[in-house]
């Protein structure tokens, strides 16, 4: 779809603001609607755009499969990271109180579990795309 | 007209037997699945009806929304975004499992690989 | 530390799993996955130990609380922990099995991916056995069940390909249905805490929706534990996946199914609902003889070995669930036991059929002719497990068996004994064809070479497993005496 | 030496012997030889138990290894019923041993190592098996010498050798897991114990009805005693080599059948028990019948060691028919047949083996003339024969006589009637191959036969001659067996 410039005009103005809202999602998500499961899938949404209009051998040369496929480990491993960090600290597994004092505790905790969730959605997502995509050449 | 009013256990009814049906008798590997995805997506709407509460708000909570509002419940919309992501992720395996099927038999028809399997 | 092994069950093989895909050598993920699974093992122990003395172990997620029916609780009692053991002692021999017997069923580069599917597996299985809370007893069987069907599609033939999408479909409407009915007792009553709900549900038993919730979950997790006739997934799922994960998945999986169904009963519904007023009992009873006889029969049919221990476990699971449906302490007792001893033989059984694939390339029974001199150690172990699932004494089996057929010898139910030990004659039959060809019948005149002893990477898993089938047929109090007393606890007098 | 450790010695000395053995493989010498000396080390131990089981100490030894079950332990006892059963075995053993060297080494057998190993196995089996304290260690040890026997049965090795074994072993494994396991079971489930008492364990009120499918239970459970109609292993096991028949129908396995119902009668049911048992009455009819019919094929058989086999039996319903009347002398014909049968039919099957051996003979009108060739051998078998038919001087007589003592008490007509019927019919099919042996000429005289290798012809000489002895001097035995039923001899 290299060809169609209107299409891709329209995409280049997109995928920003449709990261940006992925990111707005992500970081928002300890006050309101929204958190990382929702920010990921966004997130993803905005590559595979990319994808559609450029072709999905440039959004490999940007986001690459190796990369994804770290990434979404690491995503969960800061998730349980998280949560072990408390249990390190003496407290429950995930209780938050052991990060910082308070309230902070929580939105900290909530926070980087949020970004744990929102790495691995994002990049499973893409995994699955990249592999469906191309038939699955690699696994 | 007790029986409308209780529309959306209709509603998922039908659309749990709809997936169902799309699972059994169907051949076709892909079409298998999204009858799956359909007979969960039933699962998600009873879930998520029975946390209405008509007159309910969004729950929200805020220093400015009046001690006697009503929401929501929204437990079972929190249980049912891990409920479809356990469909997504069941979606995704069955299609990975049918994309390699169809490398190894070159068929997506159930029928077919049973023949190439004898 | 010794407050959060509970939670550490589940976490390390769920933090070691990402860390698999992040190693990338083979090697180092096998010594990981040895590593995190061997933790797991020896906290399942001391767990074991701590709920031994000091009772019912607890931890809420995140230190919040049950009142608002959010805080997730994890629980630990007898049974749960009995079921833990056994599961992470699987989880282990197989773990350690897993290296060698992968080198001729996988490309290197997937060895990471196996290893991060198999931990999240375990930490699926493990999870169901801790929680207290029912929505996460279902993800938790979601995530076992799914990296199950990964792990079977891994196999060598394609045919594990179409036996893993089988197994898929069949899964999810069984998890599906028991979401359903979960949804429905929340609806209903607002918790969704094992304990709360314990409370709770006697007073709504007269509610159409709740015995219909009764029914889906029953009939979702019967899928999931294989009971007759939902089992048809079953053989073929264990035919064509890797040895490994046919050992691991032969020994835990539908059991720890048959636990969630037992903690349905028992502790979420309660006997007086289930067992007396719906007469599951009866249903679950009828279903098993079937389970018993043709599971048998059909195993005594097959040429394929693998196929052949599949059928035998739906035989065996047959008796599991005699046991629940007789709902005495005795029988639930003996299905406890059972769920032990059988996961240890199973598991040993299916390690040393791996050994024989992996220098044979073949499970047929035609290719075992003349194997006992070849490879001795290998099947000695097949023989000695295979005498465990007989029942003959001195083995596991025999105090299952003992067990059971005391639970079914009363005024009522005393046929059940004739059926039990029916089954345990046709698996002398199917046992002792292998036996008979391995040991008596010359080689084929197609092999020509030696075919040499399996590695020991192959052969200390199995014979872990095996001398543990021999140490717990003649030790019992773990998976006898502690079998009955969380019988006690969970029926109740 | 303690009495535990002189328990623990004759349970123990088998399997060490068969451990050594086993390292001993690769030298054929050293290994017979150890096999020698393992066994007359067990006789030495059974002697030093016999001794102190004899001078009255008021306590059994007991010895408990582990606790399987709660309430139910795998642990030893001795009483004078498992004394004379360990005696028996030990004594044979010896012979049987060096008859094994003699008969395996005379015919190239394969696979010796394992022959003799398992051959140790069975008879540490016997020994827990004898021993054992209660019904569940005695079942553990009846599996162990199921499992031990059968690849002696399938030593040949050929397809029909493993058919022989599927049969030997389905019917073992199949009885004793279907009845035999299931009646322990109940009786647990009635009585709540399993240890071995005199006057049995079960209580006063038991119903009548389930006393009685249980004790047909244990007799149908216990598949090595071969009644009919379950003796068809017998017959097939015939395939395995002549030690390996003497061990079956001798030294352990069909005797630790009927020592099994024997120790049943006596120590679960309680002979006074028994005789009340309206199933006992029909397992005397059912014993007799299986006499009187394995008689009547025994006489049909052509082949020596089938006619042998049906005639071994018979022999067993004796002693399960006498079990089963529950009288002292009954009880104490039991107990001497036990010893009596063992001693005269190993004599037989070893004439029969050494007639293999020697000349590869194997059916009844071939032997023709033979007893001139091979004069040690058939008057070896002669003096079994007279045993068996119950004749003095051969200890045979023994035991019928007080069967016919224990039958006349009861006034069991049928009894006396089956023991006069097989009588005759044992004559008719023993004797007309003594006579056929000494006094018709050979068919043909071409082949110049031998006498078989000295260590066999030694073994079936001292078979004979104990079976003689067994009669002159039968107090040692007679004595136990008094003991066990509490009658005087």
């Amino acid at each position: 779809m290299k060809h169609h410039l209107v299409l891709r005009v329209v995409a280049k103005l997109l995928i920003p603001s449709i990261l940006l809202f992925a990111l707005y999602t992500q970081f928002h998500g300890d006050y309101g609607p929204g958190g990382g499961f929702q920010a990921g899938v966004i997130y993803a949404a905005g590559f595979i755009l990319h994808a559609l209009v450029f072709g999905l051998e440039s959004t490999k040369k940007i986001m690459p499969l190796w990369l994804l496929k770290i990434l979404s480990a690491l995503g969960v491993m800061v998730y349980a990271g998280t949560g072990l960090t408390s249990l390190l600290l003496g407290r429950p597994f995930l209780d938050y109180y052991a990060l910082a004092e308070g309230v902070h505790g929580q939105e900290l905790g909530i926070m980087l579990v949020e970004l744990g969730v929102g790495f691995t959605v994002s990049s499973v997502m893409l995994i699955l795309f990249y592999l469906f995509a191309d038939q699955g050449t690699e696994e | 007209m007790k029986i409308l009013y209780l529309f959306n256990y209709w509603i998922v009814i039908v659309i749990m037997l709809a997936g169902l049906y799309a699972v059994i008798a169907s051949s076709n590997l892909v079409k298998k699945i999204a009858g799956l995805s359909i007979f969960q997506a039933s699962v998600f709407i009873l879930y998520i009806s029975s946390g209405k509460i008509l007159g309910g708000t969004a729950p929200i909570v805020d220093s400015s929304v009046p001690a006697d509002v009503v929401f929501s419940n929204p437990l079972p919309h929190v249980l049912i975004l891990t409920a479809i992501v356990v469909g997504v992720a069941t979606t995704a395996v069955g299609a990975a499992l049918i994309i390699r099927i169809h490398r190894a038999y070159g068929s997506i028809e159930e029928n077919e690989i049973l023949e190439y399997e004898e | 530390m010794s407050a959060h092994l509970l939670i550490l069950l589940v976490v390390i093989p769920l933090f070691s799993a990402p860390l698999c895909i992040l190693l990338r050598r083979s090697r180092l993920v096998w010594l990981l996955s040895s590593l995190s699974t061997g933790a797991c093992l020896l906290i399942s122990i001391l767990l074991l130990q701590q709920v031994y003395r000091s009772g019912t172990v607890t931890y809420m997620l995140g230190g919040w609380s049950t009142p608002l029916g959010i805080g997730i609780e994890y629980r630990l009692d007898l049974f749960a922990a009995l079921v833990a053991l056994f599961v992470s002692l699987v989880g282990f021999a197989v773990a350690l099995y897993s290296y060698t017997s992968l080198q001729k069923e996988l490309p290197r580069h997937k060895h990471p991916l196996f290893a991060a599917a198999y931990l999240l597996c375990l930490a699926g299985l493990l999870g169901i056995t801790v929680t207290a809370d029912v929505f996460n007893l279902f993800v938790f069987l979601e995530i076992s069940s799914l990296s199950s069907y990964a792990l079977i599609s891994m196999g060598r033939d394609r045919a594990a390909l179409l036996a893993s999408f089988r197994y898929l479909i069949m899964g999810t409407i069984g998890a599906t249905f028991l979401l359903i009915g979960i949804g429905l007792i929340y609806s209903h009553t607002g918790t969704l805490n094992m304990s709360a709900l314990q409370k709770v549900l006697p007073a709504l038993t007269g509610k159409a929706s709740i015995q219909a919730s009764l029914a889906f979950i029953m009939l979702g997790l019967a899928i999931k534990s294989a009971l007759f006739p939902l089992h048809l997934w079953l053989p073929s799922a264990y035919t064509h996946a890797p040895s490994a994960v046919s050992a691991f998945l032969a020994g835990t999986a539908t059991k720890v199914s048959i636990y969630a169904l037992a903690r349905f009963i028992y502790s979420v519904f309660g006997k007086p609902f289930v067992i007396t007023q719906e007469h599951i009992g009866i249903a679950l009873i009828t279903l098993s003889i079937p389970a018993m006889l043709l599971g048998s029969m059909l195993a005594i049919k097959q040429q394929n070995l693998k196929r052949m221990l599949a059928y035998s476990s739906i035989a065996q699971i047959g008796y599991l669930f005699l046991g629940l449906g007789l709902s005495t302490v005795a029988s639930v007792g003996a299905t406890i036991t059972h769920l032990f001893n059988h996961a240890l033989i199973k598991s040993a059984l299916f390690l040393s059929l791996g050994c024989i694939v992996y220098r044979t390339g073949k499970a047929e029974i035609s290719s075992l002719s003349g194997l006992a001199r070849q490879m001795p150690w290998t099947m000695a172990a097949f023989t000695v497990a295979g005498l465990g699932l007989i029942g003959i004494p001195l083995t596991a089996g025999f105090i299952s068996k003992w067990a059971l057929i005391r639970a079914t010898l009363t005024p009522d139910y005393w046929p059940l004994a004739v059926v039990i030990l029916i089954t345990s004659l046709l698996a002398v039959v199917y046992i002792w064809r292998v036996i008979e060809a391995a040991y008596f019948q010359p080689p084929a005149p197609g092999s020509t070479g030696r075919t040499a002893e399996a590695p020991l990477g192959l052969l200390v898993p199995t014979w872990l497993l095996v001398l543990l089938s021999l140490y717990f047929g003649i030790q019992t109090t773990v998976n006898f005496g502690i079998a009955v007393k969380a019988a006690t606890a969970l029926v109740g007098g | 030496m303690g009495l535990q450790e002189s328990l623990l010695l004759v349970l123990l000395t088998p399997w060490v012997g068969g451990v050594l053995l086993v390292l001993a493989g690769r030298w054929p010498n050293l290994r017979d030889a150890i096999s020698v000396v393992t066994s007359l080390l067990l006789l030495l131990a059974v002697i030093a138990l016999y001794n102190h089981a004899g001078n009255g100490t008021a306590t059994p030894p007991e010895l408990t290894l582990f606790t399987m079950l709660p309430g139910i332990e795998v642990g030893f006892r001795l009483e004078p019923l498992g004394m004379l059963f360990v005696v028996i075995a030990a004594v044979l053993w010896i012979i049987n041993t060096i008859y094994s060297i003699g008969y395996m080494r005379g015919n190239n057998e394969k696979h010796q190592t394992r022959f003799y190993l398992c051959f140790a196995i069975a008879i540490g089996a016997t020994m827990g098996l004898a021993l054992s304290a209660n019904l569940l260690t005695l079942f553990i040890f009846y599996e162990v010498l199921t499992l031990s026997t059968y690849p002696l049965v399938t030593h040949k090795g050929s397809m029909k050798a493993a058919r022989a074994g599927r049969t030997y072993l389905g019917y073992l494994l199949g009885t004793s897991i279907a009845f035999f396991l299931l009646a322990i079971i109940w009786t647990w489930a009635l009585t709540g114990t399993l240890e071995f008492t005199p006057r049995g364990i079960f209580k006063q009120d038991t119903d009548a009805a389930s006393l009685s499918l249980l004790f047909v239970l244990y007799i149908f459970g216990i598949g090595k005693a071969a009644i009919m109609p379950i003796h068809r292993w017998l017959p097939a096991a015939m395939v395995a080599p002549t030690p390996v028949s003497a061990l079956l129908h001798a030294v352990a396995v069909v005797k630790a059948g009927v020592f099994t119902i024997t120790k049943v009668v006596l120590y679960i049911f309680g002979p006074a028990l028994t005789r009340e048992i309206p199933a006992s009455e029909w397992i005397v009819y059912l014993a007799g019948t299986t006499i009187v019919v394995a008689s009547w094929i025994a006489l049909r058989q052509t082949n020596l060691k089938r006619r042998l086999a049906y005639s071994t039996i018979s022999q067993l319903s004796y002693v399960i028919m006498a079990a089963a009347l529950g009288t002292a002398y009954a009880l104490l014909a039991a107990a001497l047949h036990i010893a009596v049968h063992a001693f005269g039919k190993i004599t037989l099957f070893f004439a029969a083996g050494s007639i293999y051996t020697a000349t590869h003979k194997t059916e009844i009108p071939q032997l023709k003339g033979i007893g001139r060739q091979m004069p040690w051998t058939m008057a070896a078998f002669t003096i079994g024969a007279v045993s068996m038919v119950g004749l003095p001087p051969a200890a045979g007589f023994l035991s019928k006589w007080y069967l016919l003592m224990g039958a006349m008490q009861l006034q069991a007509y049928f009894v006396l009637a089956v023991i006069v019927i097989s009588t005759l019919l044992n004559a008719a099919y023993f004797f007309p191959i003594v006579h056929a042996a000494f006094f018709q000429p050979a068919d043909d005289d071409t082949g110049k036969i031998h006498e078989a290798p000295w260590p066999v012809v030694l073994a079936v000489s001292c078979a004979a001659v104990l079976t003689l002895l067994l009669f002159l001097y039968p107090w040692p035995v007679l004595s136990l067996a008094a003991l066990v039923s509490g009658a005087t001899p």
